[in-house]
């Protein structure tokens, strides 16, 4: 039989890499991994690694790809390669609830304490353009959402998918801005160099969204946020 | 107030110690009573109920590694122990080298350098095995210079007594060192098992599916961070506690008037 | 046995502990080894023990002259049986697991026989009741006693014994004094250092005089003790008369 | 072959040091060579520094709170281990309650229930001061038990003689137990004091930026996993190595025949 | 001095040590106690040295009763030297440190001031050449020497010797049984445990003798050497004239 193609992701960003409550890998980029797998006739690997891990992995041909929530900058680019972007989504913000910031400009001030979490595109952000503000570099998401709940930081610059997620469940002490002020987006990891492997995800991507799979994707995994997306005026992204 | 004071025999009553536990029960107690409800937070002990599963997985695998681990970072202690004490220069230094740089660096860059470097040049994929070799390499060090200071602790005369017995090196070791300083190494060394049942937790980066690994997933799940850890600890403490019992158990049965 | 020293030095840093010392030691069964405290007993004693590797100089014992590799030296030691001056047990072991160790793991005597052999050279020192306790809980004498039961237990070619008898009540001297008789007149040999002028003379057919790092007298027992030469020895010998 | 052997005084040449260190310097660098070489991987060393900024930041943070730490938790652990030795029975358990919950549990849950819940009940926000604190409290039950077993090798004798010339309990620690325990205790001690600084690490999770936050945050700019980290090692190494040389140091000169 | 002592009972788990020993010592000035070895002699000097604790019974020295706190047991220490049968010298510590030491700290000497007393003291037991040595490198008998100047140097209300010249060749012996004198003369007490029975002979004035945890028989040392009166005693100094 055809050689696996072993996809190395971190299994801790639900809904897009998770594992059921029994332990097996699922989410998005399983789904997606699996489907690119079978279009290439082999088998599909799940190589569960957290993040520090993934990169010297794809590097030195551990896995094949890494699918894993992964925004590509053109400064990562010089690592490794990037196949067409997946997913577009936007940096947007979580702020304590008596916060009276209308947007990100109103955050660079002194005295501001604005939470991101470590080598997110939010925390590069933050590091680039926030100059008067402090910036908390944490290490967990989870750890951020709680600065800001517990009011040790004004704001948490992360995703809007994310950002959504822990405004509905801390609603009592965070609000939500929603509105992107950065767009970015997400690319499957190659190693560079493998540019048949490359075109093939490539061609995958493009065949996929083409057959209505990232919509179909975005229902099973996302149908409630989609929906609620919708509602407030903002363009779904897979 | 008498009651509470041990003599110098050590003897001490029942009800004494019944009571003094109380006590510190309570303080402690008092305290985290006090700061967890001071917390406004939402509890959400359902969520992690749903992947209790995924603990025990966890929790098992790192049984797994960490009681091999236990067993070769100590093998490789007490060798290296004896290396850095040979005769034999070249020996001597390699383990000093051995030591500094193991202490020196961090666990995480080891753990990267060893499997995606020289287990891949060697050709060595079996991330499990490479990972308990990793974590035994980092312990090793550690063990080593605990061993080798417990050795040098014992007097110059005990040596030449067991010299003059005719006792060849190795006999000295196993009947006239070893004895002596293991009461002694017990507690550092169950520090040192303790910390490499934690540090095994690193080893989610070469894809191990250890303890901490599955609890931050289902942190990230659940979005519940304090309930995901809270198992963590209590599950590393059913780990670390039987150890420390029994190093208890071995320091009063190696306990001998001096 | 036949002792022969040649040009033996032994420093302690700047501290010279024996200087040179030639001599030669012709058939004797017991020797005894007297001299000041600090004069070099003890280093010589550990010299021709084994545990000591002088700076310069050889040994022959009975003629054969002892090489100072590790190896040789191992055999050289199981050979003998040492009584230290401090007495030198294992903390960490009984009186009787004292005794045991070097009989069954260094002579590879078995563990039943041993015990006989403990048990009997126990019940004769006095230490029977005390074969399961640890040095630190037994008295000063009974610890003395002990060691002397590990020198003796093997059976070795000759005895070294530092001191032997410092802490033991003139009863248990005599029961050492009686069993070194019988050591005699087995034909085993003896070395012996101690400041009982009394017990030296009487255990000894030969004696030598140590101070300072050099041996200034040599002789017979019966001659040294009743005639010294050396007006240090004779000062010496004097002192005792006092008490 | 000879000179390659120490001899029972310790003494060496210095040309059979120089030949010794070269053949095991030769041997790690063979094997690492090889490794390396066999490693095809795109190397990024531009990428890195770029940020080289970032390392000295966070290298110097890392310093700062790691020296710290060092000298509270070394604080923290001589007072347990001398709380575990008192004759007062509740302070005995609390410091054992205190020793066996740390070592028991992750640093990591350790740092977030003092942070996010204690700290935060008694209203204090500072998290350089939570953050050393936690760690000192963390090494310290590691130190405690380290310096007790230190301590507990003293003999009977000598607590005995120092009773009899009338020194008082400190006096006998000052003067008799630590002189006695100080070279003995020096190895592990210097493992420990490695483990600290390489334990801050964990701090980044309360946004401290220290050293390997840094580097991971690089890495995460740029995707250079081993380039990022390779530095890190060094890092730690340049703070790590000279405690050792003291360490060295300080065995020698509290070294006396027994 | 006087010492009485109440039904004093000592046990080391099984063994009883000390058996109920009543006793009142009146008016000694240099007491001598004397038995077979493992008899309970140093148990009972430990006692005295506040260094043990009766399970049972009372000890009173010139008439006060010693109360087992730790607090007055430090003071009651502090008042006493005592040199051990095994000299337990702080092994760290070279010899003019250890004498130092409880000068220094203890008894708050100045530091001059004491150095002065440790040269003049190590002078006169032929120690100077040795005051910067640790106790490892010193010999068995340098050893019991620093040992007994640390006990004399301060100058304690008594002194209380565990076998003191076990390592002592005659030359030293004459010289500890000099100072001993001298300590007499200056009116300080002195207890003292010893095999050697000319000296005990020569430096006592009171004797003890003691066999399986009891006081057998006691009186003026002039008295019970030449007289004695109990058959275990008797035979017991009988075994001396052997050698
Ligand atoms: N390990 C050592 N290091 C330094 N000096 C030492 C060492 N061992 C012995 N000496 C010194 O060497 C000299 C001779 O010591 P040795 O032990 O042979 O004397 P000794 O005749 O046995 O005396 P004693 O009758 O007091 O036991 C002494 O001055 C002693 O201080
Ligand atoms: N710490 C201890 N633990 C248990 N038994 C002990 C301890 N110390 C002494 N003994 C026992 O108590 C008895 C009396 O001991 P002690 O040391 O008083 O004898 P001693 O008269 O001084 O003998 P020696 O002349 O041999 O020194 C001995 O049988 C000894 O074994
Ligand atoms: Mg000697
Ligand atoms: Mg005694």
């Amino acid at each position: 039989s055809a050689k696996p193609l072993i996809v190395g992701m971190e299994l801790a960003y639900p809904p897009f890499e998770m594992t059921d409550t029994s332990g097996k890998p699922a989410g998005v980029s399983v789904d997606l991994a699996t489907d690119l797998a079978k279009s290439l006739g082999r088998p599909v690997v799940i190589e569960n690694t957290s993040f520090d891990g993934l990169i010297p992995a794809l590097k030195t041909g551990k896995v094949d790809l890494v699918i894993s929530s992964m925004t590509a900058t053109p400064e990562r680019a010089k690592s490794i390669d990037f196949s067409d972007p997946y997913l577009s989504t936007g940096l947007c913000l979580l702020l304590k609830k008596d916060s009276p910031a209308k947007s990100i400009a109103d955050l660079d001030r002194a005295g501001v304490k604005v939470a991101v979490k470590k080598g997110t595109t939010g925390h590069l952000y933050a590091t680039n353009k926030l100059k008067k503000a402090t910036v908390l570099v944490l290490d967990k998401e989870s750890a951020a959402v709680l600065e800001v709940s517990q009011g040790k930081a004004d704001a948490f610059i992360y995703d809007q998918m994310s950002t959504y997620q822990n405004w509905q469940r801390n609603s009592a002490t965070t609000r939500a801005l929603l509105e992107p002020f950065q767009k970015e987006y997400w690319a499957v990891g190659i190693r560079q160099g493998n540019d048949e492997l490359k075109r093939q995800v490539n061609a995958f991507l493009k065949d996929y969204r083409q057959k209505g799979g990232f919509e179909q994707l975005g229902d099973r995994y996302l149908k409630e946020m989609k929906d609620e997306f919708k509602r407030l005026g903002y363009s779904f992204f897979l | 107030m008498k009651q509470f004071l041990v003599n110098r025999d050590g003897q001490v009553s029942l009800a004494a110690t019944i009571v003094s536990w109380g006590l510190v029960a309570l303080l402690v107690c008092a305290v985290f009573s006090f700061a967890f409800s001071e917390l406004r937070y939402g509890w959400n002990w359902n969520a992690i109920w749903q992947y209790r599963q995924k603990f025990v997985q966890g929790w098992l695998m790192t049984v797994a590694i960490s009681a091999a681990a236990l067993l070769v970072s100590l093998l490789l202690g007490l060798l290296t122990a004896l290396a850095r004490r040979s005769a034999l220069l070249p020996l001597r230094y390699l383990s000093m080298l051995y030591v500094e740089s193991v202490r020196g660096t961090p666990l995480l860059v080891q753990i990267l350098i060893l499997f995606y470097v020289v287990a891949n040049a060697f050709g060595v994929d079996n991330r499990y095995l490479v990972g308990v070799l990793t974590l035994s390499l980092f312990a090793g060090a550690y063990l080593s210079e605990m061993i080798r200071s417990g050795i040098e602790s014992i007097r110059d005369s005990q040596l030449e007594s067991a010299r003059a017995i005719g006792l060849t090196r190795a006999q000295t070791y196993r009947y006239v060192i070893f004895p002596q300083v293991v009461r002694q190494l017990v507690p550092p060394l169950t520090g040192q098992f303790a910390s490499i049942i934690k540090d095994s937790s690193l080893l989610s980066i070469i894809a191990v599916s250890e303890f901490t690994l599955n609890a931050q997933e289902v942190n990230a799940f659940t979005y519940s961070t304090l309930e995901s850890y809270l198992p963590l600890a209590a599950g590393y403490l059913l780990l670390t506690l039987p150890i420390s019992l029994a190093s208890r158990a071995l320091e009063r049965r190696f306990h001998y008037a001096t | 046995m036949r002792l022969e020293f040649r040009a033996i030095g032994k420093a302690f840093g700047e501290l010279q502990a024996l200087r040179d010392v030639t001599l030669n030691v012709a058939e004797f069964q017991s020797l005894a080894i007297i001299g000041p405290s600090g004069g070099g007993k003890t280093t010589l004693l550990r010299i021709i023990a084994g545990l000591e590797t002088p700076e310069t100089g050889q040994l022959s014992i009975d003629g054969q002259r002892l090489d100072f590799s590790e190896a040789s030296l191992l055999l050289h030691r199981r050979s003998i049986g040492t009584v230290f001056q401090a007495y030198n047990l294992f903390p960490h072991l009984t009186a009787r697991q004292n005794v045991m160790l070097p009989l069954v793991k260094v002579h590879d005597v078995a563990v039943g026989e041993a015990r006989a052999i403990v048990d009997s050279l126990f019940e004769r020192f006095q230490l029977s009741a005390h074969a399961d306790r640890h040095p630190a809980e037994l008295s000063g004498g009974q610890q003395q006693r002990v060691a002397i039961v590990r020198a003796i237990a093997i059976k070795p070619r000759f005895l070294i014994f530092d001191e032997p008898t410092s802490a033991l009540d003139p009863e248990m001297t005599a029961e050492v004094l009686d069993f070194i008789a019988e050591l005699r007149a087995d034909g085993r040999n003896l070395i012996i250092v101690t400041h009982n002028m009394g017990f030296a003379r009487e255990v000894s057919d030969h004696c030598l005089f140590i101070a300072d790092g050099r041996v200034l007298e040599e002789g017979r027992s019966s001659e040294l003790f009743s005639r010294p030469q050396n007006p240090l020895l004779v000062n010496f010998l004097a002192k005792v008369l006092r008490y």
